[in-house]
């Protein structure tokens, strides 16, 4: 119970972790390659193709540029060892390491997931539990209504109804893009300029979550409440501010952090719609381009780099769920 | 005409074209054009890639000897004068004295027979095989550069444009492998404007060189290349002004009315005479019932064209009756025409056997949908209800650009649509689809419908040697008989592309690569 | 204080023909009608019934804390004199935990799990105490109330979470909880139902020393008449929602005048040991040895996993028509034991002979053929019949899994429902249209279905009302004289151990410390764990000694 | 039919199963409703709703919106209710093998689940569609590919759960064989939240094709909701009719499916109902 027990044992969970994320990184990488592998279509002819017209000598080089003239096996453990040193490869479509690819659109996706991520938790858990405080009345009613429909709504389709309520019609918001380019802001300008073709992206990305982390934060709020130690708590006298505060939302909280962690990995997929209808510059947008023109070394890249975000978003979570529990610190990770 | 004459008259052509170098002063200098970019190309060395973007971003950095006007007459570039021996084998270009890279180096003609004859060769597939026709290439002083060919080969003098034949510095690639160069990212030309920042996902920001050989130039202070994706929104940034220039497919056809009658703007749709897109429906003539000439003429009755030019690209193009663009040289339209008849149609199918079965249906065709966008998909799904109307089952296969470029090079399909550019010169960019020589397996772009005919062979050949323009006219006006009676592939349309622009900006087009030009000559007013 | 219908002035809670509506689409009108008792300072008043009796329905409404829907139509509460009715939401607060507290049956759910001990019971005192005092004040206070309910060290008690408590320690925090603030009335729903007796003992003599220290009225609510017996001044006797009797622990407890109540104190096993021969064969029937099971339970990444021995080298024999009954604590593996009897738990080590069959080394068809000798009974008569299945099928299938016609399955499972006092038209029905002693009649039929030669009654009983539990295990004892079966009978409940066995084995961690007849166990335990187990039978001294008369202060 | 009558008291689920009855009306009713082929160019490019005949207006190729809803429930429900149903089989199988024999086989089947759940579906359902080029089969597959884990973790958990009551072991004491005990008694008690769930996967579904079909990943001979919406972003100023209606059409039917499942939730298995989100 101690301070250096506890983070003795957080920092075994951390090793834990990582070795974990290696085991799955390495399994990825594999059934990635494999995937890939298995898709009809010559990685070299497309390079090539491109161009305007191939001929078989730059196909040649471009295949022994690649390996693709070894064994599957062959480039199977090339491949994997490269992942290992961090080398996620080159992706001759580019011309340039993927690793570079993927680091510079990094950022932006980040940007807008975690914004995303944290307003749907943040707004979604308050008014799901507001609403579970007043199950059964009309402002719960409306709520869970609203949330509905929210979690019926495509996600891209959203964004696009955005776009048509309030960049073509209303004109307030730029309907595309990160920031505006070229205009020569100021750092604070800039962080607003930022903010202001942030809203779009980010409301239609987390509208989704909102409504699920509130619909669960609802039902959890109404389970919490009828347990016992909420009857003990009423028991010792103690008003209903102190008994929400102290007793119920904390115990609420814990499954919302669950599928919170478990929601990471949609919540990325969900970028990548998102980043193709606002046109930002990140990941998701990446990877659409990199699946139409067949970019391998870039497809193994993001999908290995999305899964240590995912991971990573887990790891937080999870975190946060021991710290919000004390009963997991001590039991099974 | 002699040699000097021949040269004189050169000269002064290019004395006449408005954007000659002795066009001095008078514009304003300064200001900023906001562009598109779309999609973003993978890099800027025009060297290396040869795709629409990179082209058009790359012609602004890289230059070539020539260039060629809205005729496709050659113009100087970066040679101040060429002259062409009367065998037609040497050709010999002078160039304009102090030009530099964009680090400072000069530019000599050393820098071009190595740009030619050891990157081209090796990274340019269509240069490669220009430069195959060259014997050799010598560089006797600084400013002068010769070319000696195997054999005549009439539109060599087509082959300098700055997409063609970009020149690189021999310092920078001088013994390293090309492709992998660090130094490619820096993207050093000697073009009018030099790479400041490419902020990938973004933008492309090109600032002006001041070390820029011709005087003044250029008056811009820099262009921004954006690249957005999503093509409401590039149309929304025309709209709104963000940007002040678009080009080739950066806002879809259906948008091009609204923007004609917007009064800041200019629209063109010059500036695409040397490409000449090209379109049609291709058919893999290995394959039945596209085996049979008789089918493939009824699918050239059954399409409605104009209702395709209406419908799918909104006007923006022209019908085509051949294998030549009405744009291109040696075109004739003295040709058989196939108007738009279901029932002309349904009686050559039924001439040649293709009954409905029991279902009605008489054949069902897999039509490979090429992946470059929606009017690919609208145009599918328009030959699609085409087809229908005679019994014939289009089937649309999707597929990513790999999956495309492997099926068509590779023969794997049964129809597909397809756009090539003509290139100035049937030579060059006509040719290549029906010559039996060009059946590779593999390769796209090619003759990859299998269409053979020894006649056409003879007669494409000839007209590539021939130096008499009378006598080439005469060849590719029998060879357009014989193609449009056989119908390898079913011609559609000649796109249109258009060009946009804020009228306050001059000078935008001014040759027949249009967007893809230096820019060194445009200035805001 | 010794006529209970009078209404005392100086009683801390009087309830007056109360009355409590449920809502509509429920069993029946009224949870709780018309009752009325009260209790005075320093006295202890039991309030007993059965399940569904409306018992916890009172104790709930007197600090106003039923649930949605339910109600107090009529009568009236006073706590301290004060009507809770009449009272607003801050002066019921002030009550609630003040002067009135409560503590609850399952101590676990009870806590909030998320909370330290000490910041719960801190609480308490901060919203109590006008003014505030110190921290340090506090932090006192709450080691002294830890040390009062007997809880060692605690300073470090103060700073652990529930789930890191035992049962009787969780509880334990519980009554400091509800005694931090001296209250006059302490209100306990049936506090010691999930605990072992040993602790049952335990806490209620905490309860009772606390009451006489502060002199509180205390109402527990049981259904154990041997809670009552030990501790009531008092008794109050439920049964649907009414008071059938009222009065002083002897006056009720010894004579009854309701038969309801008599019926209900009769079936209380009165660890009375029935003398029986008993008869030893030569070869037992069921013969284990050395059975050993160690549980290993994984505690994540990098850390050893927890051992948990369940079964450390126990032997037994079991001769025909003999039963045995398996007692201790929760956790004394007598239900792994049970269970690795029927093979549904596999041992890390030993021998389970039944006949001349080895069952620990049988697999597949093999065991599939043994099992039919050996049948189990489990304790919740809930979960051990398939929803879905109708009991005739559930009775018919084990034979027929044996190669019995369904017919004839079918007809012999109407039998056996109707031997075990059940319509034949049972066969028909659906487990959910039973209650709970006719769905452990229907596994009983489903046990014997088979003919087995020995049958496990795991906690059979315990789940069950006592009314209802004395005629399930009059039954099992009819059907053992009957089919001359072994049982091996495993209980946490001395009480009917003493009634149904011959013999006995006592467990403790998982090793059996004690074993015997019955009569010797009971009579005179050996070891002093079994002592303890037998000290803490509730209500063993009343019930044994007609003329025990209750001296409240034995208890201390 | 306890479950039936509480259903029909049931407020919301009565309204997604309304709703779920139209939409399934207007799906097997739409070639009757319009006989034409969705895809016909019948009228002008960019018709507004109403004019022309066409109450939902025309699309860039002058193709009716409204054939084009009519025709698109069909697929989106064909899809949505295949590759739940695609989902179920090997959720259910995984689940099942893994709950029941527990152990090592457990351990294994269970990293891969997690494995399959920590990769973004969607952006697996990308590259499952890409690599294998898109048709209705690969579109079903990859969507039930992408959606299993959950009713494998499901399933697994009410086997484990059930395994361990009573009634299992005392089947398995009766000496009934591991075949019978699976599906005569776990299975049938497993079955509710399950079907629960496989109702819930198919509004999920329909959303995964919409987003696969908008991002051009469709089968492109089928005119589904999301490939209408695709085809309408980039007109969104000249005709937003083209990607409002479609995208209602998918609200509406994934709400309906939503409502109806939640009621069927609350009906059969309140248990479950209360943990879900």
């Amino acid at each position: 119970m101690t301070g250096t027990r506890s983070t003795a044992r957080i920092g075994l969970l951390v090793a834990a972790w990582i070795v974990r994320l290696v085991a799955i990184i390495l399994v990825i990488a594999t059934f990635n390659f494999v995937l890939v592998r298995a898709a009809p279509g010559d990685p070299a002819m497309v390079m090539a193709g491109q161009s305007g017209a191939a001929d078989p000598k730059i196909l040649d080089d471009l295949r022994k540029e690649y390996g693709l003239d070894k064994p599957y096996l062959v480039q199977l453990g090339t491949h994997l060892a490269r992942v290992l040193t961090l080398d996620l490869g080159y992706s001759y479509r580019q011309r340039r390491p993927v690793l570079d690819l993927i680091l510079e659109r990094l950022p932006a996706t980040l940007l807008l997931t975690l914004t995303a991520f944290c307003l749907a938790l943040l707004i979604g858990t308050t008014l799901g539990a507001l609403a579970g405080l007043v199950a059964g009345s009309i402002a719960d009613t409306v709520f869970t209504v609203l949330s509905l429909l929210l979690y019926a709504t495509p996600v891209f389709w959203l964004g696009l109804m955005l776009v048509l309520v309030f960049s073509v019609t209303l004109g307030w918001l730029p309907p595309f893009g990160y920031e505006t380019i070229n205009a020569k802001h100021t750092a604070i300008e800039r962080i607003f300029d930022i903010m202001k073709h942030m809203i779009m992206p980010v409301i239609s990305l987390a509208a989704i979550y909102l409504a699920i982390y509130a619909r669960l934060m609802r039902s959890s709020i109404i389970e919490v409440s009828h347990q016992d130690f909420i009857k003990t708590a009423r028991a010792k006298g103690l008003a209903r501010p102190r008994i929400v505060v102290s007793h119920m939302l904390r115990n609420a909280l814990v499954p919302v952090v669950t599928v919170a962690g478990m929601q990471a990995g949609a919540l990325v997929g969900g970028a990548v719609v998102i980043e193709t209808v606002f046109a930002w510059p990140g990941l998701g947008r990446l990877t659409f381009e990199a699946v139409l023109q067949r970019d391998y070394p870039v497809l193994l890249g993001i999908f290995l780099i999305l899964s240590v975000i995912v991971i990573a978003l887990n790891l937080v979570t999870d975190l946060i769920y021991r710290l919000i529990d004390p009963r997991m610190t001590t039991e099974a990770a | 005409m002699n040699r000097r004459e021949f040269t004189a008259a050169m000269l002064a052509a290019s004395a006449a074209i408005p954007l000659g170098i002795t066009r001095a002063a008078g514009q304003p200098k300064g200001g900023t054009l906001n562009t598109i970019i779309q999609p973003e190309p993978p890099i800027l060395v025009t060297a290396f890639n040869q795709q629409q973007p990179t082209l058009t971003l790359g012609g602004k950095i890289y230059e070539s000897l020539l260039k060629y006007g809205a005729d496709l007459k050659p113009l100087p570039g970066m040679a101040q004068s060429w002259e062409v021996s009367p065998d037609g084998l040497t050709y010999t270009f002078k160039l304009f004295p102090g030009i530099t890279f964009h680090d400072g180096k000069p530019m000599t003609s050393e820098d071009v027979v190595f740009s030619c004859m050891k990157v081209l060769t090796e990274t340019h597939p269509r240069a490669r095989q220009n430069f195959a026709r060259v014997a050799s290439a010598e560089a006797p002083d600084p400013l002068t550069v010769v070319f000696k060919l195997k054999q005549p080969f009439a539109p060599f003098l087509g082959c300098f444009d700055c997409t063609s034949a970009p020149i690189v510095p021999k310092h920078i690639y001088e013994g390293t492998e090309f492709r992998k160069n660090p130094m490619n990212d820096k993207a050093i030309g000697t073009g009018p404007f030099k790479l400041k920042e490419w902020v990938r996902g973004s933008h492309v920001h090109l600032v002006r060189h001041d070390g820029y050989y011709r005087k003044d130039q250029p008056y811009l202070d820099e262009i921004i290349y954006r690249i957005i994706p999503d093509s409401a929104s590039r149309a929304l940034a025309l709209e709104n002004g963000t940007v002040q220039l678009v080009q080739w497919s950066d806002v879809e056809f259906f948008d091009v009315q609204r923007f004609k009658s917007q009064k800041n703007l200019a629209y063109t749709t010059k500036g695409y005479e040397y490409f000449a897109p090209h379109q049609w429906l291709e058919m893999n003539n290995r394959v039945a019932p596209m085996n049979d000439k008789r089918f493939r003429q009824a699918v050239m009755h059954l399409i409605d064209r104009d209702a395709m030019n209406k419908r799918v690209y909104f006007g923006n193009a022209k019908v085509a009756t051949g294998p030549i663009s009405s744009k291109t040289k040696f075109y004739d339209p003295k040709v058989k025409r196939y108007d738009f008849s279901v029932e002309k149609a349904i009686t050559l199918l039924d001439e040649m056997g293709l009954k409905p079965g029991a279902n009605g249906k008489r054949a069902e065709i897999k039509y490979l949908v090429p992946p470059y966008g929606e009017v690919y998909q609208r145009a599918g799904e328009f030959f699609r209800q085409s087809f229908s109307k005679a019994g014939i089952d289009l089937v649309l296969v999707g597929t990513d650009m790999a999956g495309w470029a492997d099926k068509v090079g590779n023969w794997d399909y049964e129809m597909t649509q397809n756009l090539l550019y003509q290139l100035g010169d049937p030579a060059l960019g006509v040719a290549r689809t029906y010559i039996s020589s060009n059946i590779k397996k593999g390769i796209l772009f090619s003759n990859t419908q299998g269409y053979s005919n020894p006649e056409v062979d003879r007669l494409f050949e000839e007209a590539a040697v021939a130096l008499d323009e009378a006598k080439r006219q005469e060849l590719y006006s029998k060879v357009q008989q014989i193609l449009v009676e056989e119908v390898p592939v079913a011609w559609t349309l000649e796109l249109e592309y258009p060009i946009i622009y804020d009228k306050a900006f001059k000078e935008i087009v001014t040759t027949g690569i249009g967007s893809h030009e230096t820019f060194g000559s445009v200035y805001k007013s | 204080m010794t006529n209970p219908s009078v209404q005392d002035k100086a009683s801390v809670l009087s309830v007056e023909k109360l009355s409590i509506a449920l809502p509509e689409g429920g069993d029946r009108p009224f949870a709780v009608e018309d009752v009325s008792f009260a209790i005075g300072r320093n006295e202890v008043v039991c309030l007993v019934g059965e399940s569904g009796s409306g018992k916890s329905m009172i104790a709930h409404a007197i600090l106003s804390l039923l649930p949605k829907g339910v109600d107090i139509v009529s009568g009236a509460v006073k706590v301290v004199g004060q009507d809770t009715a009449a009272l607003d939401r801050r002066a019921l607060r002030r009550l609630r935990g003040g002067k009135a507290a409560m503590i609850f049956q399952e101590p676990l759910s009870s806590l909030n799990p998320l909370k330290r001990v000490g910041e719960q019971i801190e609480e308490t005192i901060l919203t109590h105490q006008q003014p505030v005092p110190p921290a340090a004040a506090i932090k006192a206070r709450v080691q002294e109330l830890l040390t009062q309910v007997g809880l060692p060290n605690p300073s470090l008690l103060a700073n652990s979470y529930p789930f890191e408590l035992s049962g009787g320690q969780r509880q334990r925090v519980m009554i400091a909880i509800a005694t931090a603030n001296q209250p006059e009335l302490l209100i306990a729903d049936e506090p010691t139902t999930a605990l072992d007796v040993t602790t049952q003992r335990q806490i209620l003599r905490l309860i009772d020393d606390l009451r006489r220290e502060r002199g509180m009225g205390v109402l527990l609510i049981t259904h154990d008449f041997g809670v009552v017996a030990d501790v009531a001044d008092r008794v109050v006797v439920l049964r649907h929602g009414k008071v059938v009797e009222h009065g002083s622990v002897e006056q009720v407890l010894r004579n009854p005048r309701d038969p309801y109540t008599r019926e209900l104190i009769d079936a209380v096993p009165k660890a009375h040991v029935k003398s029986r021969e008993s008869a030893s064969h030569a070869t037992p029937l069921l013969d284990v040895v050395e059975l050993r099971k160690t549980f290993r339970v994984k505690r994540g990444w990098l850390q050893p996993p927890r051992e948990v021995v369940a079964a450390d080298g126990i032997s037994l024999t079991l001769h025909q028509g003999e039963t045995l009954a398996v007692v201790g604590e929760s956790g004394s593996g007598k239900s792994t034991l049970g269970r690795m009897i029927m093979r549904l738990t596999e041992p890390d080590s030993g021998a389970i002979r039944l006949g001349d069959q080895d069952l620990r080394l049988l697999r597949g068809e093999a065991l599939r053929q043994a099992r039919r000798g050996l049948q189990i009974i489990f304790q919740d008569p809930f979960s051990s019949l398939d929803p879905r299945q109708k009991v005739g099928d559930a009775v018919a299938r084990g034979p027929m899994a044996y190669g019995t016609a369904r017919d004839e399955a079918m007809a012999q499972a109407r039998q056996l429902l109707a031997r075990v006092g059940l319509t034949p038209s049972a066969a028909d029905r659906y487990p959910h249209e039973f209650s709970g002693g006719q769905r452990q009649r229907i596994c009983i039929a489903r046990a014997l279905a088979l003919r087995p030669k020995v049958l496990i009654a795991d906690e059979a009983v315990s789940a069950l009302d006592v009314s209802v539990q004395a005629q399930v295990l009059a039954l099992l004892a009819e059907l053992r004289r009957e089919m001359q079966l072994a049982m091996i009978f495993i209980t946490h409940d001395l009480r009917i151990a003493a009634e149904i066995a011959d013999r006995v084995i006592v467990l403790q961690h998982g090793r059996i410390v004690e074993e015997g007849p019955t009569a010797a166990v009971f009579t005179n335990p050996r070891e002093a764990y079994t002592r303890d187990l037998l000290d803490a039978i509730p209500g063993r001294r009343f019930f044994d000694q007609p003329n025990f008369a209750r001296q409240r202060e034995a208890l201390a | 039919m306890d479950a039936v009558k509480a259903f029909l008291r049931h407020p919301s689920g009565m309204a997604g199963f309304v709703l779920l009855i139209i939409v399934l009306i207007v799906a097997i009713t739409a070639p009757v409703l319009f006989p034409v082929s969705p895809w016909e160019m019948s009228g002008t490019p960019f018709t507004p709703p109403g004019e022309d005949g066409m109450w939902l207006g025309g699309d860039t190729l002058g193709r009716d919106v409204a054939a084009g809803v009519a025709h698109g429930a069909r697929v989106s429900l064909l899809i949505g209710i295949a590759s739940a149903l695609a989902a179920m089989t090997i959720g259910v199988m995984i689940g099942a093998i893994s709950g029941y024999f527990g152990g090592k086989v457990d351990l294994v089947l269970m990293r891969v689940t997690e494995l399959f759940q920590t990769v973004p579906a969607f952006i697996l359902a990308i590259l499952l569609v890409a690599t294998f080029s898109p048709s209705l089969l690969t579109i079903i597959l990859t969507i039930g590919a992408v959606s299993w884990p959950p009713l494998a973790r499901l399933t697994r958990a009410e086997f484990l759960r059930l395994r361990g009551r009573e009634f299992v072991e005392a089947a398995l004491c009766q000496g009934e064989s591991t075949a019978r005990i699976v599906l005569g008694h776990i299975l049938p008690n497993a079955i509710s939240p399950i079907l629960v769930v496989v109702s819930l996967t198919v509004a999920t579904a329909i959303l995964l094709e919409s987003a696969l079909s908008f991002m051009g990943l469709g089968d492109p001979n089928l005119m589904s909701w999301g490939f209408m919406i695709g085809a309408g972003r980039t007109v969104i100023r000249q005709a937003w009719w083209m990607s409002v209606f479609p995208g209602l059409a998918i609200l509406v039917t994934v709400l309906a499916i939503n409502l109806f499942g939640e009621g069927l939730s609350d009906v059969l298995n309140p248990r479950v109902s209360r943990r879900r989100a």
